[in-house]
């Protein structure tokens, strides 16, 4: 166990580095960034300096182990636009992107799960259709447009929630929704067709021939395997959302990490991005490494070897 | 015997195996040091427990697998210097699974023909006809051609797979348990079909199989395998009739016949068949073996010829002090 | 009329299936006594697995099985209710599956999974579920049982996972063992030592079984009684010895003829077959099915089977003696 | 003549072939025939957008703007009313289908080679060359793909030939996860082998021994690729970062049409509706021809 | 809830601010934050253009090159430090040292320093003779409390932002609000005293969320709000719907140069660029997409502008002609070409359709400013959709000498031109400068080098409770607000 975690953590730090450098070298081929740096009124000299000043003239390779060596000690830079280290800048931001991704994710699990059961406990009864119909379409829905029509019919038609912003819980119950159910759909599908597999199992006929009640045939036998790739899947997806929640951020106008990355792209801001770019894959890097952990550590298969 | 058409010298294959998911590789010796030959028109039965490394052997005949050291013989000259296509025409396989080895997407005549193709023989219309020969020659009507797999039973899967095999009229073929996958009635037919196949043709079977009763009625001489080792080999009356090594012995008392009143016998067998990654030390066999000492423990025994086969038992060995027991 | 356990009458199994009904079992019949070993034995398909399951209430919602009786102990199985059914199912018959690999969850120790069937089913503390899992795993021959418990079944290899599913099936000391093809998975060795350990098992405690299998060389060793099973039809029953000295149905000669007997048959000879395969039972069966594979079928045998008895044998074909002389004839010309 | 005396090879080969399987299985898929209904159909409007569109898509009219669709109290001039600009919104609609098709069929194409490819090679050759497959889908999966999207496009400019290959070049990690498994199943069977032992060489072996087996499993996750891409498209068009004006869009549509929203509700409605039904119908289809020819990989 | 009674104005912005210091940011926004939270020298009727004194009570040409200021006395900065001669020269001395870094260096970069004369006494000394010195001591110059600046400096003010202005900020969280509460010891100045106790200002990016917030009762005022939707919120009824022009004026640059390397290129030849400035219905655009108070504009300026004369030589629409011109030139059926846009996609969609029906296919490359400024320096942008604000500074020399003077940015690069602009930037004389501005204008028109678009708008919605008339220089005034 403590070996797989440490291969584990190695690959999970491998696949980091490379991800720092992809999103280092795509934004430095960007062109210039003293130009964009410099601002409307700036002349040819003005740039040459700042390229001087910010070091744009070094080759990449020193600028990325710059970058990366200040990274790791937490220091992104300073952003072009605010003129503020990034970190502050993110960090300010980040909290409102992680309760959305909270409360996204606790969304997709409380409705999918239980619904991923209930499909598979009478698979082609109207429950399963349902169930079926919802994550269907949920794959389909455009999240831009399924966040329009919420706003639309709750916020200006019925005036029931509060269209943006983040003063109360009330405004996060639409970009939950809205983030939540892009990842409804996953998670429903693997709950049922786990239940589903883990249910036509022989080890399931067997604590029925013991003659165990149905609902602990169902909980006790089949969900506590079938839940163990919903864990993965879980964590996969939070860190798909916290990626994604861009889109649901500049709806809402949430002021969150997903809303800075869109706009810092519009401003040209290339520490900011690259930042953000670096910790959204930091987050779907560590979580998926917790969820791989959980779930060595649930399936007793792993745990021991 | 007559000249061997196959031979295998001191072949040892070795694995790497991970333990768990993300264990460290441990080696896992799956065939240890074996010798054997195969004498032309000669069925040679082997036969062992799961894993004891005979499917291993059967690929690294077939060319899937590169033996780790010793030679492959095939008429005396080494499998691995000779073209990979060439040692094809000599060698098919039969495997056991006749639902997955057929490509579920081809027809019946593309399966069969799929040889003569990769080896350029013919044209397409001496193909048809070659497939249409062979169909005959396994007791299928040409009709099949046009049929896929799914459409088949297994035992004209199998018949089909031995149609592959035997279409570019190979000397040896590979039998890897063909029929434990069948059910009994359609079982005989296949064996028959074996035997009468090998008078025909002269094939020679290299025949893999737990069943000891269809290893007895099929083949001519018998070779056990228990952890990589060929334990004992002998002429197949010789070995049912006389069994040496303690784990032959144990194999022929497992073997249900049907036969009422007789109850099922007690092995006298130690429970556990050995993790291959940590095997045994002295003999891998000594603890299930009702006779094992303390020497067993501690030495590995060596083949010993007897009566024309071999045993790798301390028991047969004259030169310890056991023999004198046994 | 003896210590009677279970009595089955014209049981019928219909599957629906995507083109219509699948007549998977057809009025069988049998019934068994406390202390006895019923075989049920039939190639893949016959519709024995699911005999067992049906006896056991554990077909599914689907698939709803008919008799006109279907007793155990005096209970009638399918008309009790599933309430009645859990407080059989563990308690007083119990089942073994074929895979033992994946018949175990593998989510939790064996320790619990023993415990689970006597706490389900007997009010008794975990102390005295424990001791009874103990106590049994060293009866199926598993060594430091105690250490055992706290093991998943991952950890064990498949023969001792199939003394495990036998230490669970006898938790609450059944009255009946239902073992389904308990040894097919398993290598020769392994074979005879879990046979030898459940036969030994049921005759010191005095259970009923039956066991389901295709391999006539187990049921010769091990049955009292034999049911021959094809194609959803019970052809033959009977007493093991007379059935394996005197088989009467054609199947059940052409089955036994089609098994190379070490020592007897002679090596390298032409096997007996039976030729063709099992037809499709969807849709209208009537008739004798085995009749497309009979080497003495006639346009009779698309009728009405008679049931003929010999004693407490009994086989059902459309010829008095199931063609056994027309075979001699044959044999002799 | 008595039933044994047929031949009993006869009585046995009964079973339709694979293809007769396959079409009596897609006919009994409503959501297949829904879904194949629904994306034939935009298919067919894509291709014939310009004798279907009863005006010039790009042709403006500054005095014509916004008017209402026809059930909105429009007239039947524009049936489903006129953009911002005073083009034909239904003329647009038509011509965005060609847009998006276009672009979920070549991104789903480009993805699909290079996912592929490392799948099948991971699949089947395993070992160190699976290993470097593996960290590469790692590698993609970190990566947040709207972020770095959107960057790409901001620093590339926005066109459909940038648009189709920064989704192409970021979408095949499904591809590589689910032929690297398919290729894995396959491998293992025996008939693989028995092409080994044949001597069939590797190519031969990868190309028509394990192609045929995997290809459902491939049609499937192309059918849902290209559901994933125009969606992809559209919100990334909808933030400003997609295909160009006066590139008739949907998402681009939906994008124009949202500064009207609390006024115009339609301009925003029509195109979302349009979307959201040829996604759902590829994602039906997708399913059902993942029920259809790939049964056992159902999750 | 957002109304009177609560004595808060909530108002939105659509842009973040990089930094509230007013020297380091260049938006709108920033110069909103600015007028309420700073004071300069020296304040500009917005309506009478009349410049009257503010944080100074009078000034003095010294000489071409010095300004001398006396100072209002009893001025406290927010944080209760004394305003006094050694605030003006700290601030002037901070921003006019480049390398301080103010971001918009034209606002500061004439001024060399300032020098403290007494107390209350200033004087500022001019790098060169400047004449818009008092228009941009009124705008952009605002003056910083000088021990708080040295302490905190540019990061430190934008975070807590301290000044003389009518209003304090009492928060400010970045990107999301910023509250503003009165200055409740704010001197006599000619801004007026304010009357709304606290003002709330949310950053929504989104126009359609400020709208729904409008409606939803949690925002009073938003501005910069589309014609269409303004025009929609005006039928609607509810709000007060007001409409200003402003000095921002949308034109098409042509590569008359030919430096963009494209070839053949057509906009080499006068007659293409004429066929082009045919080809633009601009009227339709102004009347259908701009409204409210945006006009046509002829030369490449705004109209108000000192110099900037219009009625010189006008294309009139006319695509027939565009046309003949076209194929005079040797493109009867057109050419193809990028089109480069940054803001108004609606507008460049709208330019992009008119091209094409005369033949000229022109693809929209739709991209972040700086990147198009950056291709455009370089020379490899062959046409342009942009537009330029002039800083709001009343003088044609803030946008047709920004672009026709031979700098990174001029397509045209035509001597003459450059010439004349010379003349009139450097001219003293206005009737000079009238006639070096009318000569190069006339000369720009004649060769067709640009196509000037119209000039842009705002429109401020508010609700009808809420007593404020804009300005046409485009900056919201809370102190000029009230309840009604």
């Amino acid at each position: 166990m403590f070996q797989f975690i440490l291969k584990r953590l190695g690959l999970a730090i491998l696949v980091a580095f490379t991800v720092s450098f992809i999103s280092f070298s795509l934004l430095f081929l960007a062109g210039d960034p003293a130009a964009a740096l410099a601002g409307e009124t700036a002349s040819g000299e003005d740039i040459e300096a700042l390229r001087h000043l910010y070091g744009f003239d070094r080759p990449m390779m020193v600028q990325y182990g710059d970058w990366l060596f200040s990274a790791l000690r937490g220091d992104f830079g300073e952003s072009y636009y605010f003129k503020l280290p990034v970190a502050g800048l993110i960090f300010d931001r980040l909290s409102i992107t992680m309760t959305l991704g909270v409360c996204g994710i606790a969304f997709a699990l409380l409705t999918a799960v239980p619904l991923g059961v209930a499909a598979a406990i009478r698979p082609n009864s109207l429950i399963d259709r349902v169930a079926l119909f919802l994550s269907v379409a949920g794959q389909a829905l455009p999240s831009f447009w399924f966040g329009l029509i919420l706003i639309v019919v709750f916020s200006i038609k019925l005036r029931w929630l509060p269209p943006s912003g983040t003063a109360t819980w009330q405004h996060f119950i639409m970009p939950t929704i809205v983030l939540g159910y892009y990842a409804m759909p996953a998670i429903m599908r693997l709950t049922r067709a786990g239940m589903l597999e883990v249910l036509s199992s022989d080890y399931i006929r067997t604590a029925r021939a013991k003659g165990a009640p149905e609902m602990r045939v169902m909980f006790k036998h089949a969900l506590r395997n079938a839940i163990i790739p919903v864990v993965s899947l879980a964590a996969v997806q939070m860190g798909f959302m916290l990626g994604g929640s861009i889109v649901v951020e500049s709806i809402f106008a949430l002021h969150g990490a997903g809303y800075l990355a869109w706009e810092s792209i519009g401003r040209n801001d290339l520490p900011t991005v690259q930042a953000l770019i670096l910790i959204f894959a930091m987050f779907y890097i560590v979580f998926t490494f917790l969820a791989d952990v959980l779930n060595a550590w649930l399936d007793p298969r792993m745990r021991s070897s | 015997m007559t000249a061997p058409v196959l031979e295998l010298r001191n072949v040892v294959k070795t694995y790497s195996v991970k333990q768990g998911l993300m264990g460290r590789p441990k080696p896992l010796t799956a065939v240890k040091d074996v010798s054997l030959s195969l004498g032309r028109s000669e069925v040679l039965g082997l036969v062992g427990e799961s894993g004891c490394g005979k499917s291993t052997l059967a690929k690294i005949l077939l060319g899937l697998e590169a033996p780790t050291s010793g030679e492959v013989l095939v008429d005396g000259e080494a499998l691995g210097a000779q073209d990979r296509l060439k040692l094809a025409r000599r060698i098919q396989p039969i495997f056991q699974d006749p639902y997955s080895s057929l490509n579920p997407r081809k027809s019946i005549a593309d399966i069969i023909s799929l040889p003569l193709r990769v080896h350029g023989i013919g044209d397409a219309a001496s193909q048809k006809q070659a497939v249409r020969e062979i169909l005959d020659v396994v007791g299928l009507p040409s009709r099949v051609m046009n049929t896929y797999p799914s459409q088949m039973s297994g035992g004209q899967r199998q018949r089909v797979a031995i149609a592959r095999a035997l279409i570019m009229k190979p000397e040896i073929v590979i039998c890897d348990e063909p029929t434990s996958a069948l059910d009994v009635s359609v079982q005989s037919q296949i064996l028959n079909l074996l035997g009468e196949l090998r008078r025909e043709f002269g094939l020679t079977y290299l025949f893999i199989s737990h069943n000891l009763a269809v290893v007895e009625h099929l083949a001519t001489r018998v070779a056990v395998m228990y952890l990589g080792r060929i334990v004992e080999e002998a002429e197949t009356g010789e070995l049912f009739d006389n069994p040496r090594h303690p784990y032959s012995r144990a194999l022929l008392k497992s073997v249900l016949t049907p036969e009422p009143g007789l109850g099922v016998p007690d092995t006298q067998l130690g429970m556990a068949y050995p993790n291959p990654i940590n095997p045994p030390s002295g003999c891998a066999f000594h603890p299930r073996c009702p006779l094992a000492t303390e020497l067993c423990k501690t030495r590995a025994p060596r083949p010993v010829a007897q009566d024309g086969g071999l045993v790798e038992c301390h028991l047969y060995d004259p030169e310890t002090e056991m023999f004198e027991q046994a | 009329m003896a210590d009677r356990l279970l009595t089955v009458r014209d049981l019928v199994i219909d599957i629906p299936v995507g083109g219509g009904t699948l007549h998977a079992v057809r009025g069988i019949d049998f019934e068994l006594d406390r202390g006895e070993v019923l075989c049920i034995v039939g190639e893949s398909g016959s519709g024995k697995s699911l005999t067992s399951l049906a006896l056991m209430g554990l077909l599914g919602k689907r698939i709803k099985p008919k008799a006109t009786q279907m007793d155990f102990d005096g209970t009638a199985l399918l008309s009790a209710s599933k309430k009645t059914m859990r407080g059989l199912r563990g308690a007083r018959m119990s089942m073994i599956f074929q895979e033992p690999m994946t018949s175990l969850n593998p989510a939790y120790t064996i320790g619990d999974q023993l415990m689970e069937a006597m706490l389900l089913h007997r009010d008794v503390p975990r102390s005295q579920a424990r001791a009874r899992a103990v106590e049994l795993l060293e009866k199926v021959g598993i060594t430091a049982a105690e250490s055992r418990l706290g093991q998943y079944p991952h950890q064990l290899s498949g023969g001792l996972r199939q003394r495990v599913m036998i230490a669970m099936a006898l938790m609450c000391g059944p009255e009946l063992i239902i073992a389904d093809e308990p040894t097919t998975a398993l290598d020769v060795t392994i074979q005879a030592q879990i046979l030898r350990l459940l036969v030994d098992l049921v005759r010191e405690m005095g259970m009923a079984m039956i066991l389901i299998t295709h391999d006539l060389g187990v049921v010769a060793r091990v049955a009292d009684k034999v049911a021959v099973m094809y194609a959803g039809e019970l052809v033959e029953t009977g007493p093991a010895k007379q059935i394996f000295e005197a088989p009467m149905h054609p199947y059940t000669r052409g089955l036994l003829r089609c098994i190379p007997l070490p020592g007897k048959t002679k090596r390298g000879s032409e096997l007996g077959t039976i030729p063709g395969i099992v037809p499709s039972l969807v849709g209208k069966v009537s008739g004798c099915v085995f009749r497309t594979r009979c080497g003495f079928a006639t346009e009779a045998c698309r009728g009405d089977i008679p049931r003929h008895l010999r004693g407490p044998q009994a086989f059902r074909c459309v010829l008095d003696d199931g063609g056994l002389s027309q075979e001699k004839q044959e044999v002799q010309a | 003549m008595s039933d044994a005396m047929t031949d009993p090879l006869l009585a046995e080969i009964v079973g339709p072939t694979p293809g007769q399987m396959l079409r009596r299985r897609i006919f009994g898929h409503q959501g297949l025939l829904i879904g194949g209904t629904v994306v034939a159909l935009l298919v067919l409007v894509a291709i014939f957008a310009p004798l279907l569109a009863p005006h010039d898509p790009y042709a403006q009219s500054l005095v014509a703007r916004m008017k209402p669709p026809v059930f909105l109290g429009g007239t039947w001039e524009h049936p489903l009313g006129t953009d911002h600009l005073g083009r034909d919104y239904l003329s647009r609609l038509i011509y965005g289908a060609r847009v998006s098709l276009l672009i979920g069929l070549v991104t789903a194409v480009i993805s699909g080679l290079i996912g592929s490819v490392m799948g099948v090679c991971a699949g089947y050759f395993g070992g160190r060359v699976d290993a470097v497959v593996t960290f590469l889908i790692n590698v993609r999966l970190a990566m947040p793909v709207v972020l770095v999207a959107l960057a790409v496009v901001a620093i590339l400019g926005g066109s459909l030939t940038v648009m189709i290959s920064v989704l192409g070049l970021l979408l095949w990690d499904r591809f590589a996860v689910v032929l690297r498994a398919s290729t894995r199943q396959v491998r293992e069977r025996e008939y693989v082998a028995a092409a080994q032992a044949i001597g069939a060489s590797t190519p031969r072996i990868l190309l028509a021994e394990i192609m045929p087996n995997i290809v459902n499993n491939l049609i499937v996750v192309v059918t849902l690729e290209m559901a994933h891409a125009i969606l992809l498209e559209a919100a990334l068009s909808f933030l400003g970062l997609g295909v160009q004006p006066p590139t008739p869009s949907w998402g681009l549509m939906v994008s124009e049409g949202k500064n009207m929203m609390l006024f115009e509700p339609w301009l925003v409605m029509i195109p979302g509706a349009v979307l959201f039904v040829l996604v759902l119908g590829i994602n039906l289809m997708g399913d059902g021809l993942r029920d259809v020819a790939a049964p056992e990989n159902r999750s | 809830m957002a109304d009177k009674a609560s004595g808060t104005l909530y108002a939105g912005f659509t842009k973040e601010l990089e930094n509230v210091d007013s020297y380091f940011n260049s938006s709108r926004e920033g110069v909103v934050m600015q007028r309420a939270l700073w004071d300069g020298l020296i304040y500009r009727d917005p309506i009478t253009n009349e410049y009257k004194g503010n944080l100074a009570e009078s000034w003095t040409w010294v000489d071409d090159t010095t300004l001398e200021f006396k100072l209002r006395q009893g001025v406290t900065f927010h944080n209760g430090e004394p305003f006094n001669a050694d605030d003006v020269v700290f601030t002037v001395n901070f921003v006019a040292d480049e390398a301080n870094g103010v971001k918009t260096q034209r606002n500061v970069n004439w001024m060399k320093s300032a020098e403290k004369i007494d107390d209350y006494t200033v004087r500022i000394h001019l790098k060169k003779k400047f004449p818009a010195a008092i228009e941009f001591l009124s705008g952009p110059v605002s003056m910083y409390p000088n021990e708080y600046y040295a302490e905190v400096g540019p990061s430190g003010m934008g975070l807590k932002p301290v000044g003389t202005g009518p209003y304090k900020a009492v928060e400010v969280v970045p990107g999301q609000h910023f509250v503003l509460v009165k200055n409740e010891n704010y001197h006599d100045s000619p801004k007026g005293q304010p009357s709304i106790e606290k003002v709330d200002i949310r950053t929504i990016p989104d126009v359609n969320t400020q709208i729904a917030e409008l409606f939803s009762g949690s925002l009073d005022l938003i501005w910069q709000v589309p014609a269409d939707q303004a025009q929609k919120l005006e039928q609607m009824g509810g709000f007060t719907v007001a409409n200003e022009s402003t000095m921002r004026v949308g034109y098409v640059s042509m590569d008359a140069a030919g430096r963009s390397g494209m070839d053949p290129n057509p906009f080499t030849d006068v007659r293409v660029r004429k066929a082009v400035n045919h080809a633009i219905d601009r009227q339709a655009i102004v009347d259908n997409l701009l409204k409210g108070k945006s006009q046509v504009v002829n030369t490449p300026c705004f109209p108000s502008q000192f110099g900037c004369a219009q009625d010189i030589t006008v294309y009139d629409y006319d695509p027939a002609k565009a046309k003949a011109l076209l194929a005079e030139a040797g493109y009867p059926d057109g050419f193809e070409t990028d089109i480069y846009a940054y803001r108004n996609r609606d507008y460049a969609e709208a330019l992009v359709s008119y091209l094409s029906e005369v033949g000229i296919k022109a693809n929209l490359k739709y991209m972040q400013y700086s990147a198009i400024r950056e291709l455009n320096m370089k020379g490899e942008v062959p046409f342009n959709f942009s537009t330029w604000g002039s800083y709001s500074i009343n003088d044609a020399s803030a946008m047709v000498s920004q672009f026709f003077k031979l700098g990174s940015l001029d397509d045209a690069r035509d001597e003459q031109v450059a010439a004349d602009l010379d003349m009139a930037d450097t001219s003293t004389d206005p009737a000079t400068r009238i006639e070096y501005y009318t000569k190069a204008l006339q000369r720009i028109t004649d060769q067709a080098y640009w196509v000037p678009l119209f000039s842009y708008n705002t429109n401020y919605v508010f609700k009808t409770d809420i007593d404020y008339t804009p300005t046409p220089d485009e900056v919201l005034r809370f102190t000029t607000m009230s309840w009604k």
